[in-house]
């Protein structure tokens, strides 16, 4: 049971659609299979089945290649249409291609060339990465701006090296910390997977060989957790901030009992049902957010009407009740 | 010596680490000669050679080949120069051809890329006919019986137009027809003119095949001559520095109660219908060509090889014996032939060796102190000659490691000790040795089965003697204690080849 | 002893072939379950992405059949596809690396001399220091990803058409990097069947000891066997990246290795040295092809989908292992 | 020939004991650069880390010393961590699995059991199949992490107190998860040097003809081998759960058992077979958790630290084959 008030508004849509007696197969394909995901993927099911379509999911494994294949097997297998959550964002257009005239809609992570989806059959539903760590970097920024501080050193723990949201989300935080007039120098930068486990490892000698830092911004909630874990081992009283994104449930909590300062929340549920809808729309040739609660892009590119975002949300304590 | 010696080798040493194996020999060989190489087992024998076609570089010394200074890098420079060798350790590649193996590393190539297998079978066929070998190009080698693939050895040896052979304990894994042939081949690369380097421990053979005799003595040279000047006492005690007594020294001792029965025992189509019995104090020998079936009776009684057929008693009572650790619990111990495929643990030294059938013995936690002595101690009985016990056993001479598998199956003392060829490849000095250790053990009432395609062996030591012919049991001869041959050798060979046959009925 | 048959020896044809039959069996099933799995298109798709794995498994069994083993490809394939894929970005590419640009056969090129390059390396550290393939090859895997994020980190991508089209462009519908995987397999053949470099690798994993004394330069050899693979994974990175679209430092070719590993073994080759036929490996990579194909058709959940991959190789070794099957 | 010197051999012992040479030389430099390095704080943070790692390691060498190998332990250790989590949730956890609950030592054992089980499927397969460990172990690693994965599709998290203290309870500041690790140890070189068993796996994985022919039964044996490694993969994903506060299926685990072949081989366990020390395999243990810590320390890049890394493994292991150095 996650989703605050006003981010679940996709089942509105599909309460619409109820018993349309429509019948048809939707194959996800996701980049590989982690708690994220996971919920992304279960919101979907459920969104189709409500829409009456049977969905699949394909765990591709982090492989760009395996990702075409399922592709191209789907269309093969005559399925309606595929929601495909790219390994590699910049590898979009061979996806395209793999899909033809299949409806296809990207999740979570944008294609790096947005305008791949200028193809009548393609969409895009997702959360902007820039905007994620740009958060937590306007979060730290007013917290700093407070204190009356405006130099600050920060331990980051970056999640896969090479991958975009791990880029994104790095590039995001530094730019926003500048942008707010906040010269920020790294300690360290600590590569720790998006894993709990490695982060503890990876961040526990910086801990304890006590270097100076002001904070800790993680890639995500686990690493972010595993700091939290670790300060606690080093039996370092957590005075500072602790920031991460996803807002998993685990991260909520901490956010909650003031153990992290603040999460990102990507809604997951959000994203899953959004894809469907989409889906659902370009089948029916309808736009493609009918039915959600969300805007298309508002910029006015070309792709723009075949963009859903769901927004990413700041969450601290002050309204960490709504995430949990 | 006023001829041209073909190859000379002069003041070799060759050093591992903690052993001088060699330590400044010699060796000069006359060109369509016969050089046989003698010395107990750690000589060094082998090392020379392989110091000789580029194995193993010598530390220091000189070596001239056909009149010019040489210094072989590899096999390969060797064997372009004129200079092939049969190995002491059959090294095939099991999972290919006979061809294939016969070719290995010079396969005839059609053009520079590719390889002509037609040219390669058809040349193999010629050899084979060329030589009278009963051999064909297309089996597997793993399929091969040990003395096939020898076979193919020493095909692949000749089939260099070599100056020098080098032939490392070739009959070791022979029959006599197959020695017979591989002397034959002899004669004609000595009519080519073509110098033979014969390695042997087999005196007999040694004697009819020598032109020269050169003896090293732990890596040191110890003489050259004539094989005319020399005799068997001559030559052992050059080797050995003493005088090496009884060959033989069966003692008669009593024969006691049947402790083994065998009833109808078959595996497969190895072999079929194999009964007998075995009493304590006895010595039951097993006759037969390479192939018979022997080895594979002996690893069924030890429960290596599944039994389907027949039943086995130990003092009267039925035993089921799945695995040697059954065979082991009933008092059984065996000696394999293949010491190196299921003998020694290479990378274990010698103390371990000797107890690693035995370490129900020392306990919870392991007692090593214990294990140690009586390493020390069974090891001294054999003259195993080593460094140390923490040498690693793969770095001793074939002979000696043997020794230390014999210690090993000495302190399990099992009620029945099967050995299976267990003097082969090893010097005239611990042969004795190995032969009085086995006549004390039976007359100790321990009961012995020996398996050794060397006929003077089994009539030498057996009470009995069994021998089989492909698969079957063709008869069982008893012991003439009154005379000189204790068995008719002319009767054993008709056995032997399946002339005759005392069970035929049975079948 | 009995002599053996002449003629055909339907035992032997059949447990030779086993896999294929595996095959066969998994085909018509599959077409029964699912008519869609035996159309034009699918096949198409299967061999596609079947392909970049294949020309790995075309490098990897020469590593398995000479005693040895090779973890490595994946990540010299991430490597080469980095590398190379930047001298073939559209020069008004998003991101671009570098501004040098290079027609497409050099770059594919450029990936195969890199893998070359990595190969040669630990062909060397394995012949001539004796150090375990095994050890040997978790190093180029740990040192080449590293490499290939550090070179770029981010993905490469707007490649030029000519570029890609060494994977994609279709004669008669069909891809490209299916002949090439084609070419490549064929070469592996003509190598292990036809020339001495073959018999040699052959020697040396059955062997080495006599391989040795028959006078193969025994490292010559094994240099030149890590080599090959290197090359394969180098060309399969170059491939990789010109299918997708975008050579990705952080996923690409993770895990091939073991996919690789796992069809050629599945295909009859040792792990204990000295056998392999490429016809087996043929069928072992289309064995897996056709799991991968077919359980997505079926539309099986990923996760049952790894077990049931998991239990197809372990029970096709074991299945395999039954032909070899040791006297007890 | 001579007989060798008696006493002290120092070559011998340097050979033996290079790896701790290496640690030293590193500890030293290290210390230098970053004075933090060698503080009671840091040492305690050092071997906290490679506690579980470590763990892994004392069974893996165990499958490398009877000449197999064993990639199964990093998703074993995340299918226990799942499972014995899950019965050490909190009653008022956020997603709590199921409502069973246990006392902590029992969920602990879980582990253990679960990955005992594993251990002894994989070690039958490999003894009585004769499949090589390294399909036999892929088959488990991917079958495992899929069954992880279905156990629970998220981290299981809101874990008892009583249950996380098996690994961050301090005991004179030092956590009991290195005292775990330490008593791994230990039972695995007493196991190694002073019982039967060890050295019945040292003759297997030197010669398992010759084992089965001196009466050792080298089924049962193996079958033990891979159930300790199991073991000990099951009890280290137990502590990674309850020292991280969290199960992930999905992360939990990942190449843990490359780092432990790696800190075995490093520490000289040969990957041919029959050849293992303890002492040697905790200096590669700790060789491994220096670079890993130093990097670190260093503010090394993370992917500097992987080429570091893995050129550390590779030389270790050819200077260390050195002494081992076949002849020709
Ligand atoms: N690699 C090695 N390392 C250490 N010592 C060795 C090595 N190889 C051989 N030796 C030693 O060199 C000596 C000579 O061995 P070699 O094999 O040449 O004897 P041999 O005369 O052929 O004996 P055999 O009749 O048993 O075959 C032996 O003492 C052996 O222990
Ligand atoms: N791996 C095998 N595959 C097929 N047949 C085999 C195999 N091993 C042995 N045989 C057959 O078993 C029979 C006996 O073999 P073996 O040569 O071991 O006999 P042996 O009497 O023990 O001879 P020796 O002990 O003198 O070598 C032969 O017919 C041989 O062909
Ligand atoms: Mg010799
Ligand atoms: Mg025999």
């Amino acid at each position: 049971g996650c989703g605050s008030s006003g981010s679940s508004s996709g089942g509105n849509g599909s309460a619409e659609s109820t018993g349309s007696g429509e019948s048809g197969k939707i194959t996800l394909v996701m980049a590989q299979r982690d708690e994220f995901l996971s919920t992304l993927e279960a919101a979907a099911t459920k969104a189709a089945a409500e829409k009456g379509y049977k969905l699949t999911a394909q765990d591709a494994q982090s492989d760009s290649q395996k990702q075409i294949q399922f592709v191209e097997t789907a269309k093969n297998g005559g399925e309606d249409a595929v929601i495909v959550n790219p390994v590699d964002s910049d590898a979009a257009q061979s996806i395209v291609d793999a899909a033809g005239d299949m409806p296809l809609v990207f999740v979570n992570r944008p294609p790096t060339d947005l305008h791949v989806l200028d193809a009548e059959n393609v969409a895009f539903v997702g959360s902007d990465e820039d905007t994620s760590g740009y958060f937590q970097g306007e979060y730290l920024a007013q917290y700093y701006k407070d204190k009356g501080q405006t130099e600050i050193k920060y331990i980051l723990l970056q999640g896969i090296l090479g991958q975009v949201s791990q880029i994104k989300r790095c590039a995001g935080v530094v730019k926003a910390l500048e942008d707010n007039g906040i010269k920020a120098t790294p300690v360290v930068e600590l590569a720790a997977e998006y894993d709990r486990a490695k982060a503890i490892d990876k961040i526990s000698p910086v801990l304890t060989s006590g270097q100076e830092f002001d904070c800790i911004i993680s890639n995500n909630d686990a690493m972010a957790l595993g700091a939290v874990e670790a300060c606690e081992n080093a039996g370092i009283t957590i005075d500072f901030p602790i920031v991460g994104i996803d807002c998993t449930k685990d991260g909520a909590a901490a956010v909650e009992s003031g153990k992290m300062a603040m999460t990102v929340f990507q809604n997951p549920e959000g994203q899953g049902i959004g894809a469907v809808m989409a889906c659902a729309n370009l089948i029916a040739g309808k736009a493609i957010n009918e039915g959600t609660d969300y805007d298309l892009d508002s910029n006015g590119e070309s792709y723009s009407d075949s963009i859903i975002w769901v927004p990413f949300e700041p969450v601290t304590k002050d309204n960490v009740a709504d995430y949990m | 010596m006023s001829e041209e010696y073909i190859l000379e080798m002069q003041d070799i040493v060759k050093e591992f680490p903690g052993v001088r194996a060699l330590k400044g020999v010699q060796l000069k060989v006359r060109p369509g000669t016969v050089h046989t190489l003698m010395g107990e087992n750690g000589a060094g024998k082998s090392t020379l050679m392989k110091c000789l076609i580029g194995i193993q570089p010598p530390t220091s010394g000189k070596i001239i080949f056909d009149g010019k200074e040489v210094e072989f890098k590899n096999p390969l420079q060797a064997m372009n120069s004129g200079i092939t060798m049969i190995h002491q350790e059959l090294s095939p590649v099991p999972e290919r051809t006979v061809c294939e193996n016969l070719w290995l590393g010079r396969f005839p190539m059609k053009n520079p890329l590719m390889c002509d297998h037609k040219k390669a079978r058809q040349e193999a066929l010629d050899l084979f006919q060329k030589w009278k070998l009963d051999l064909n190009p297309d089996d597997m080698m793993k399929d091969l019986t040990v003395a096939k693939q020898q076979m193919v050895e020493i095909a692949k040896a000749v089939s260099y137009d070599a100056k020098v052979v080098v032939m490392d304990e070739p009959t070791s894994a022979l029959t006599e027809t197959e020695v017979e042939h591989l002397f034959s081949i002899i004669a004609d690369l000595k009519s080519k003119n073509v110098a033979i380097i014969y390695i042997s421990h087999k005196m007999d053979e040694i004697f009819r095949i020598s032109d020269d005799i050169t003896v090293f003595r732990d890596g040191e040279y110890v003489g050259t001559d004539r094989a005319e000047n020399l005799d068997v006492d001559k030559l052992v005690t050059m080797m050995v520095g003493r005088q090496v007594g009884n060959m033989f020294p069966k003692v008669d001792c009593p024969i006691g109660d049947v402790i083994l029965e065998v009833k109808d025992l078959a595996s497969g189509r190895a072999f079929e219908h194999v009964s007998f019995d075995l009493h304590r104090g006895e010595i039951l020998g097993f006759a037969g060509l390479v192939g018979a079936g022997r080895t594979e009776i002996v690893e069924t009684i030890f429960g290596i090889r599944q039994r389907t057929a027949g039943q086995i008693f130990i003092n009267g009572e039925e035993v089921h014996i799945k695995s040697p650790e059954d065979a082991i619990k009933n008092k059984i111990g065996l000696l394999t032939e293949d010491r190196r495929g299921n003998g020694i643990f290479g990378l274990l030294d010698i103390t371990e060796n000797t107890v690693m059938a035995n370490l129900k013995n020392y306990g919870f936690p392991q007692n090593h102190k214990k294990m140690k002595e009586d390493a020390i101690k069974w090891n001294k009985a054999m003259r195993t000659k080593t460094p140390s016990m923490e040498q690693k056993i793969m770095n001793l001479s074939g002979g000696n490691q043997q020794k230390v598998l014999v210690a090993r199956w000495l302190l399990l003392d099992p009620d029945i000790l099967i050995v299976d060829e267990p003097t082969r490849g090893i010097d005239v000095g611990a042969k004795a040795e190995i032969h009085s250790i086995i006549t004390k053990l039976a007359g100790e009432g321990k009961a012995i089965i020996m398996i050794s395609s060397e006929l003077p062996e089994v009539s030498g030591m057996a009470d009995r003697m069994i021998v089989m012919y492909e698969g079957h049991m063709m008869g069982i001869l008893n012991r003439n204690r009154e005379s000189d041959t204790p068995f008719d050798s002319d009767e054993v060979m008709k056995y032997a080849h399946g002339e005759k046959n005392d069970f035929a009925t049975a079948k | 002893m009995e002599a053996t048959k002449k003629g055909f020896d339907f035992k032997k044809f059949m447990s030779n072939n086993a896999m294929w039959f595996v095959l066969i069996v998994l085909a018509v099933l599959l077409t029964i379950a699912r008519p869609a799995f035996l159309t034009v298109a699918n096949m198409t798709t299967l061999f596609t992405s079947e392909s970049i794995k294949g020309i790995i498994t075309c490098g990897v069994c020469w590593c398995i059949l000479s005693k040895g083993i090779d973890l490595g490809p994946g990540s010299v394939a991430a490597l080469a596809a980095v590398i190379s894929a930047s001298f073939a970005q559209q020069s008004d590419a998003l991101n671009r690396l570098h501004s040098i640009h290079l027609p497409a056969i050099v770059c594919i090129i450029i990936g195969m001399i890199i893998g070359a390059v990595i190969g040669i390396i630990v062909g060397w550290l394995v012949a001539y220091t004796h150090i375990h393939p095994f050890i040997a090859t978790l190093g180029s895997q740990l040192i080449c990803r590293a490499l290939a994020k550090m070179y770029s980190s981010a993905p490469v991508s707007n490649l030029d058409q000519s570029f890609r089209n060494f994977a994609i462009y279709k004669i008669a519908g069909i891809p490209m990097v299916v002949f090439i995987f084609l070419l490549i397999f064929i070469i592996s053949w003509f190598m292990m069947t036809q020339c001495r470099f073959g018999k040699n690798i052959f020697a040396i994993g059955g062997n080495d000891q006599a391989a040795r004394v028959a006078g193969i330069n025994v490292e010559k050899n094994l240099v030149l066997t890590y080599m090959w693979s290197g090359i394969c994974a180098g060309l399969a990175g170059a491939l990789l990246a010109a299918r997708t679209g975008s050579a990705d430092p952080s996923t690409n070719g993770l895990q091939y290795e073991f996919d690789a590993i796992a069809a050629a073994t599945v295909g009859g080759t040792s792990q204990t040295g000295g056998v392999c036929r490429m016809s087996g490996v043929l069928s072992g990579i289309l064995v897996l092809g056709v799991i991968n194909n077919g359980l997505v058709l079926l539309g099986a959940n990923d996760n049952l989908t790894q077990i049931i991959k998991g239990l197809i190789i372990v029970g096709a070794v074991v299945v395999d292992m039954r032909k070899n099957a040791k006297k007890p």
